[in-house]
């Protein structure tokens, strides 16, 4: 981490261990620095997210069984599976800073291998996900059906009366609310997912870099802040898997 | 005692004769590259201050076009659906590319390092990176412009910007989501350098107020921010793929939109104002010669304005559809947060008692501020009552009391820092007469522009109306503020060429040239070192520690002696918290 | 000797204006008298203490905490007082007499239709009886709008796809502007319309002039489309839903009460906002006894439609 | 450096500590109860999560007040955020006029 104009002359103290920059007086401060921006830089994101969660708060509040319709069409036991890679990714991700801690560059470059490995894990998975939505006409606004299974089945004689009268007749609105649900589903999981690919982007410089010897027990502080971000973007998922993928699994013993 | 500017020199050719000094940040490169790819936060501030102030002209091009069309009641000048754009211009121009960065990215930028004695801001690289992402937002908007504008209001509100706006509404929005993570970088950055790199002995009751107005600031920025990036995205995601979220036909719900704006754009005003309410305190307390009165109490009444402030959107909702109890707790937060402004207006005041004030350009400056803020602020109050609101809500009132605040407050305080330390960053001094002529146009114009607004409004004239031909009898109120406003004009383009001029024939300023408190101005030439600081400085005395001057004394006599500085502070006192 | 017609201050034209114009003045006035003292304060002391002048400045104070919880502590309990002042009016702008007669107004792009108890419907201009509530329900097709009525002071959004509610009592008869407040898109200021406030009498004559105009079919303006009885059997409301006592698929609509017991038990009121929902989102609240078959009527029924069958529902009622 | 090295059995006792709460969220969702018990329980347990995450992969319990603080402040402000955003919306079903689609709390 050198520095483009050597600053000594101007500092007070004099002399600077060459991982400090010029505008820090040592390394203590400069970690505490970038620690303290750091967390800024995540409480900025917590903000991001919340952005959106109220709004599947509302949305929820507003219409209940079109929630508990939409989540239980969702893949459970491939979403469960996903948390789990995340959560790993997390342990691998902590594991990594450990590492970096005490100067093991091998076990370094390894844990965040596995970091990335099970990133990408989480990522496929989802991309199967979507293209399984697609498949069954799931994209809001774009290909979006819903067959309204309760009317149908449980009234099946009663429905036709009205229906005919109407032939022009347009999605009930419970599609439509369910439609809500997909949309913020997609919006979610969605920001969820670019967070990753720019962390998993992340690692990989940050993998180059330690294959250079960049850091060192000294100096590791982008592996640590890059930590913050990849179990920032962790515990959105710990938020979004039970409100998506668990809303009121026992009310929909049919499916 | 002829203290004007002429004076000023006297006293320092009394001493010796002011000298640029040889190495300072404008001279530590002239090429290109050296501007460009700067990591030095005062010459990233100069790149902010050139682009801001011209967006400023910009969007004042909007303003001037807006009161050309309403000095007739029927719509003549523009057509319809120019006039919306024109004014959806001049809104997300002045809010997203000069207001909510003018102070922070420009003064400070330059003064937060120089205030605490920093060498720079903690992260100069983000603070080079945000410059950029602004000016992208800032090209974003001009191309927008060019292609023929948007016509949804600065607001978006929704279902119009999502399904009804035939405008560039996407490209909009992208410009304003870059604009509001330039301001995300310049937050985080001020938040990290004021906790982290002060210097030894500056505590955080020695900080100047302008610092604390910062970090309140910067603290709304990380958490009001990033909510209205999201509303905005879901906008634009809403009108792109048709996704139901604001839109009712799609089943979603339009004031939903309306929390997740206001739930930022409420609290943005006052990252408008409370890096403005600091300057004030800097220059009264400067011009006062005193100790600026209840220091605790100011410094805190920003951290309350901002963290209160956080909520009280629900205000900008009283006839949305909210309901009626929300409507009500919202007002009364709202009540409760013009306490803290009205403690800072009183204690302006107070520090003028027994003081020995000097009305050089920056105090008249300061004086119209508080003028203008108590009149913003009564008007705000009245608008925080549910009762008159329902009358008043999206009329001129508003258009009026919202201006005084933004503009009156806002954009005055911008140009008392502008005219405060303008000789700081270029070590050059103005016009002192053309700097107190501009100071009393502006205060004039103002007036003149935005009283009339407040009687028309209160008659009944909604906001974003370009005819009014139903009601031709308020022309006379309309053509009162265009006239007004011609003078404000006269009041915002003097400083232009002054200023200009000053730059190059204008008196050497020396180091301290109004004889101000702050290591900005005892420890630091003008123009400062590239690096700030011969030697770093180290703090033992409160801010503002003015001496009272014993009678006939000038006090702008340039130079403090450094000895009286360098005791050296007890370990106890350099806490990094 | 102004011959200049200046205008100063709008007319007071509705029970509420009164309120608040005391209310805002008296805000204003009081706020102007905190702001003239700190102005006064202000200029006196940037006279006596001007740097060249001899006033005394021994003992400069630069703290004082009992002065300071003094001028923090009286504005408060003076806002909160103006906000109790405020509240009591607020509430009751949203409390409608229950005598109040109710209107529809229907916000679009870029004009106001309104609609009255009985039928009668007119563009960009709202006949109504003076000293007399009225209640106005609205509904927006499109955007938002705002229904702003300067001379009364009231003012609320008018949303897509929800009802909002406001009422006023007009004092004086004559015309009064209408307003569009919220910005609404290109023609928004053109959204302009009156209100004509009229004596009972001559508002009863306005009415039934209308009606004659119209011959037989009293609901239906000439040149509109349908009434509410015709849409009820042409939308197929009558295969479910009786209206002579007995029993069809649906709850018999003549036989409803003031509230609809639903199958979870709670009891809704049996007003406006629940036969909206009804027929956007049959599903959302069953009456008691009744399966959910009921399909949506979203996309089918026009903002106008749907008031229609409510207010037909509601003569069904006797006009409850 | 003064950091605090955690050991590693610290990272493996949370990581199997949030594979439990996983598998307990699923559970607490298949309860038969009413929803707002479903939501209330996976919130809870998505808190439980993120404390022990941010505690400890994070970090926090090992550092300055400040950060502490900091790490505080945005969970505090959704908090508020939350609030206010729902008693808008919960409200306007006990408001005189209520909304059309306002529903009562107990319906979340």
């Amino acid at each position: 981490m050198s520095l483009a104009t050597p600053t000594v002359d101007t500092h007070a103290t004099g002399h600077h261990h060459p991982e400090v920059r010029h505008q820090f007086d040592d390394l203590e401060q400069q970690h505490d620095s970038y620690s303290l921006g750091m967390w800024a830089f995540v409480v900025q994101e917590v903000m991001f997210f919340s952005g959106m969660i109220v709004c599947y708060f509302i949305f929820r509040y507003k219409y209940p069984e079109a929630f508990i319709a939409g989540s239980n069409h969702l893949n459970l036991p491939l979403s469960t599976f996903n948390t789990v890679v995340l959560l790993s990714s997390s342990l691998t991700m902590a594991l990594a800073v450990h590492a970096a801690q005490l100067g093991h560059k091998m076990r370094l470059l390894q844990f965040l291998m596995a970091t990335l490995i099970l990133g990408s894990i989480f990522l496929g998975v989802k991309v199967y996900e979507y293209k399984d939505k697609y498949d069954h006409n799931l994209i809001p606004g774009y290909n979006f059906k819903w067959e309204t299974e309760s009317t149908t089945t449980e009234h099946g004689e009663a429905t036709d009366e009205p229906e005919s009268l109407n032939p022009a007749l347009k999605m009930p609105p419970l599609a439509q609310q369910v439609e809500v649900f997909y949309g913020l589903y997609f919006i979610l999981t969605g920001a969820h997912a670019i967070h990753m690919v720019i962390g998993a982007v992340i690692i990989l410089i940050i993998m180059v870099l330690a294959w250079y010897d960049h850091f060192s027990p000294n100096y590791y502080v982008p592996i640590e802040m890059f930590g913050l971000y990849w179990h920032f973007v962790d515990i959105v998922w710990v938020f979004l898997f039970p409100l998506l993928y668990l809303v009121d699994r026992a009310a929909a013993g049919g499916h | 005692m002829n203290t004007n500017i002429t004076s000023v020199s006297q006293t320092h050719s009394g001493t010796e004769a002011a000298k640029m000094p040889e190495q300072h940040y404008l001279n530590a490169g002239y090429d290109l590259k050296s501007w460009l790819l700067t990591t030095d936060h005062k010459r990233i501030a100069v790149l902010y201050f050139i682009l801001i102030t011209f967006f400023f002209f910009v969007g004042g091009l909007f303003a001037a076009l807006i009161r050309l069309e309403l000095v007739t009641p029927k719509g003549d000048l523009l057509t319809a659906d120019v006039y919306n754009r024109v004014f959806t211009a001049h809104g997300a121009v002045m809010i997203f590319l000069f207001l909510i960065p003018s102070i922070p990215a420009t003064f400070g930028n330059f003064l937060i390092p120089l205030m605490i004695g920093a060498r720079d801001l903690a992260f100069p690289r983000l603070n080079l990176l945000s410059w950029y992402v602004y000016a992208l937002s800032s090209i974003l908007f001009v191309t927008v412009v060019l292609l023929g504008g948007v016509d949804t209001g600065w607001t978006f509100y929704a279902p119009l910007s999502t399904s009804f706006a035939n405008g560039y509404v996407v490209l909009t929005i992208v410009a304003a989501f870059f604009a509001g993570f330039s301001s995300i970088f310049t937050g985080i950055n001020f938040i990290a350098t004021i906790h982290k790199m002060r210097a030894p002995g500056m505590t955080w009751f020695r900080l100047p107020l302008y610092v604390w107005g910062h970090y309140a600031t910067s603290l709304i920025i990380i958490l009001g921010t990033p909510v209205v990036a999201i509303a905005l995205i879901l906008i634009a995601v809403e009108r792109v793929f048709r996704i139901g979220i604001f839109d009712p036909a799609l089943g979603g719900d339009p004031i939903l939109f309306q929390h997740l704006f206001w739930f930022y754009s409420h609290p943005a005003v006052y990252i408008m104002v409370l890096p403005g309410m600091g300057v004030i305190s800097e220059v009264i307390g400067c011009f006062s010669r005193k100790r600026v009165f209840g220091y605790k109490f100011i410094a805190f009444s920003s951290m309350a304005i901002a963290l209160v402030g956080f909520l009280v959107w629900g205000h900008h909702m009283y006839v949305s559809g909210q309901s009626v109890y929300a409507g009500m707790v919202f007002s009364l937060i709202t009540y409760v947060v013009a306490i803290p402004s009205a403690i800072k207006v009183f204690n302006w005041t107070a520090t003028m008692y027994k003081g020995t004030i000097y009305l050089q350009t920056p105090m008249i400056y300061a004086l119209s501020f508080i003028g203008l803020f108590i009149i913003g602020g009564i008007t705000g109050v009245v608008l925080a009552s549910m009762a008159a609101d329902v009358h008043l809500h999206d009329t001129y009132f508003v258009v009026a009391h919202f201006h005084y605040v933004m503009v009156g407050s806002a954009v005055t305080a911008y140009l008392a820092a502008v005219h405060f330390w303008w000789p700081k960053i270029t070590g050059r001094m103005y016009s002192e007469f053309f700097g107190k002529l501009a100071a009393i146009i502006t205060f004039i114009g103002f007036n003149l522009t935005f009283l009339p607004q407040f009687v028309v409004g209160y008659l009944g004239m909604p906001r974003r109306y370009y005819d009014y031909s139903f009601a031709p009898e308020w022309q006379i109120w309309h053509a009162a503020s265009t006239l007004g406003s011609t003078v404000l004009a006269v009041g915002f383009a003097l400083p232009v060429f002054y200023l200009t001029y000053s730059l190059i024939y204008g008196e050497i300023a020396g180091q301290n040239p109004w004889g101000a408190k702050g290591l900005e101005w005892e420890e630091a030439s003008s123009p400062p070192a590239k690096f700030n600081f011969d030697k770093m400085p180290i703090v033992n005395q409160e801010a503002y520690a003015y001496d009272t001057p014993a009678r006939g004394q000038t006090h702008f006599r340039g130079v403090t002696s450094r000895e009286s500085l360098s005791i050296p502070p007890t370990s106890a006192e350099t806490s990094h918290i | 000797m102004f011959d200049l017609d200046i205008p100063f201050f709008p007319e007071q034209a509705s029970t509420i204006a009164v309120l608040t114009d005391v209310f805002t003045f008296g805000v204003i006035g009081l706020g102007l008298i905190i702001g003239i003292i700190v102005v006064i304060l202000m200029i006196s002391f940037v006279v006596r203490y001007n740097h060249d002048t001899t006033a005394d400045r021994t003992n400069p104070v630069d703290e004082h905490t009992t002065l300071e919880l003094t001028w923090s502590f009286i504005p408060l309990v003076l806002v909160l007082s103006i906000f109790v002042w405020s509240a009591n009016i607020y509430y009751n702008l949203y409390n409608p007499p229950s005598n109040a007669i109710n209107m529809y107004v229907i916000g679009k792009q870029w004009m106001w239709k309104i609609q009255h108890p009985d039928g009668q419907r007119e563009v960009n201009t709202l006949h109504m009886p003076v000293n007399q509530p009225i209640k106005l329900t609205m509904t927006s097709e499109d955007v938002i709008h705002s229904f702003y009525v300067p001379a009364f002071r009231i003012k609320q959004d008018v949303l897509p796809g929800r009802f909002t509610v406001m009422w006023f009592e007009a004092t004086q008869t004559g015309e009064h502007l209408l307003l569009c407040a919220e910005f609404c898109g290109t023609e928004h200021s053109f959204m302009v319309g009156k209100v004509i406030v009229m004596e009972p009498d001559e508002y009863e004559k306005w009415l039934r002039e209308g009606q004659t105009a119209l011959g037989a079919n009293a609901a239906a303006p000439a040149g509109q489309t349908i009434s509410g009885d015709a849409l009820f059997t042409q939308k197929g409301c009558v295969t479910c839903h009786k209206i002579d006592g007995t029993q069809g698929l649906g709850p018999n609509l003549k036989a409803v009460g003031t509230q609809v017991e639903l199958d979870t038990g709670d009891k809704v009121d049996y007003n406006e906002e629940y036969m909206r929902e009804s027929m956007i989102n049959p599903q959302a609240k069953i009456a008691k006894g009744f399966s959910n078959i009921m399909p949506t009527y979203q996309g089918q029924l026009s903002e106008e439609e749907i008031i229609l069958l409510i207010e037909y529902v509601k003569l069904l009622n006797g006009g409850k | 450096m003064h950091h605090h090295v955690i050991p590693l059995k610290v990272y493996l006792t949370i990581f199997g500590s949030l594979l439990f709460l996983t598998i307990a969220t699923v559970g607490v969702s298949y309860m038969p109860t009413v929803p707002i018990v479903h939501l209330i329980g996976a919130l809870i347990i998505a808190a439980i999560k993120t404390t022990l995450i941010v505690m400890f992969f994070m970090h926090v319990r090992y550092n300055s007040h400040l950060i502490w603080s900091f790490a505080s402040l945005g969970f505090f402000f959704v908090l508020l955020f939350m609030v206010f955003m729902m008693g808008d919306y919960i409200s306007q079903y006990y408001s005189l006029t209520p909304a059309t689609h306002a529903v009562p709390f107990d319906k979340f």
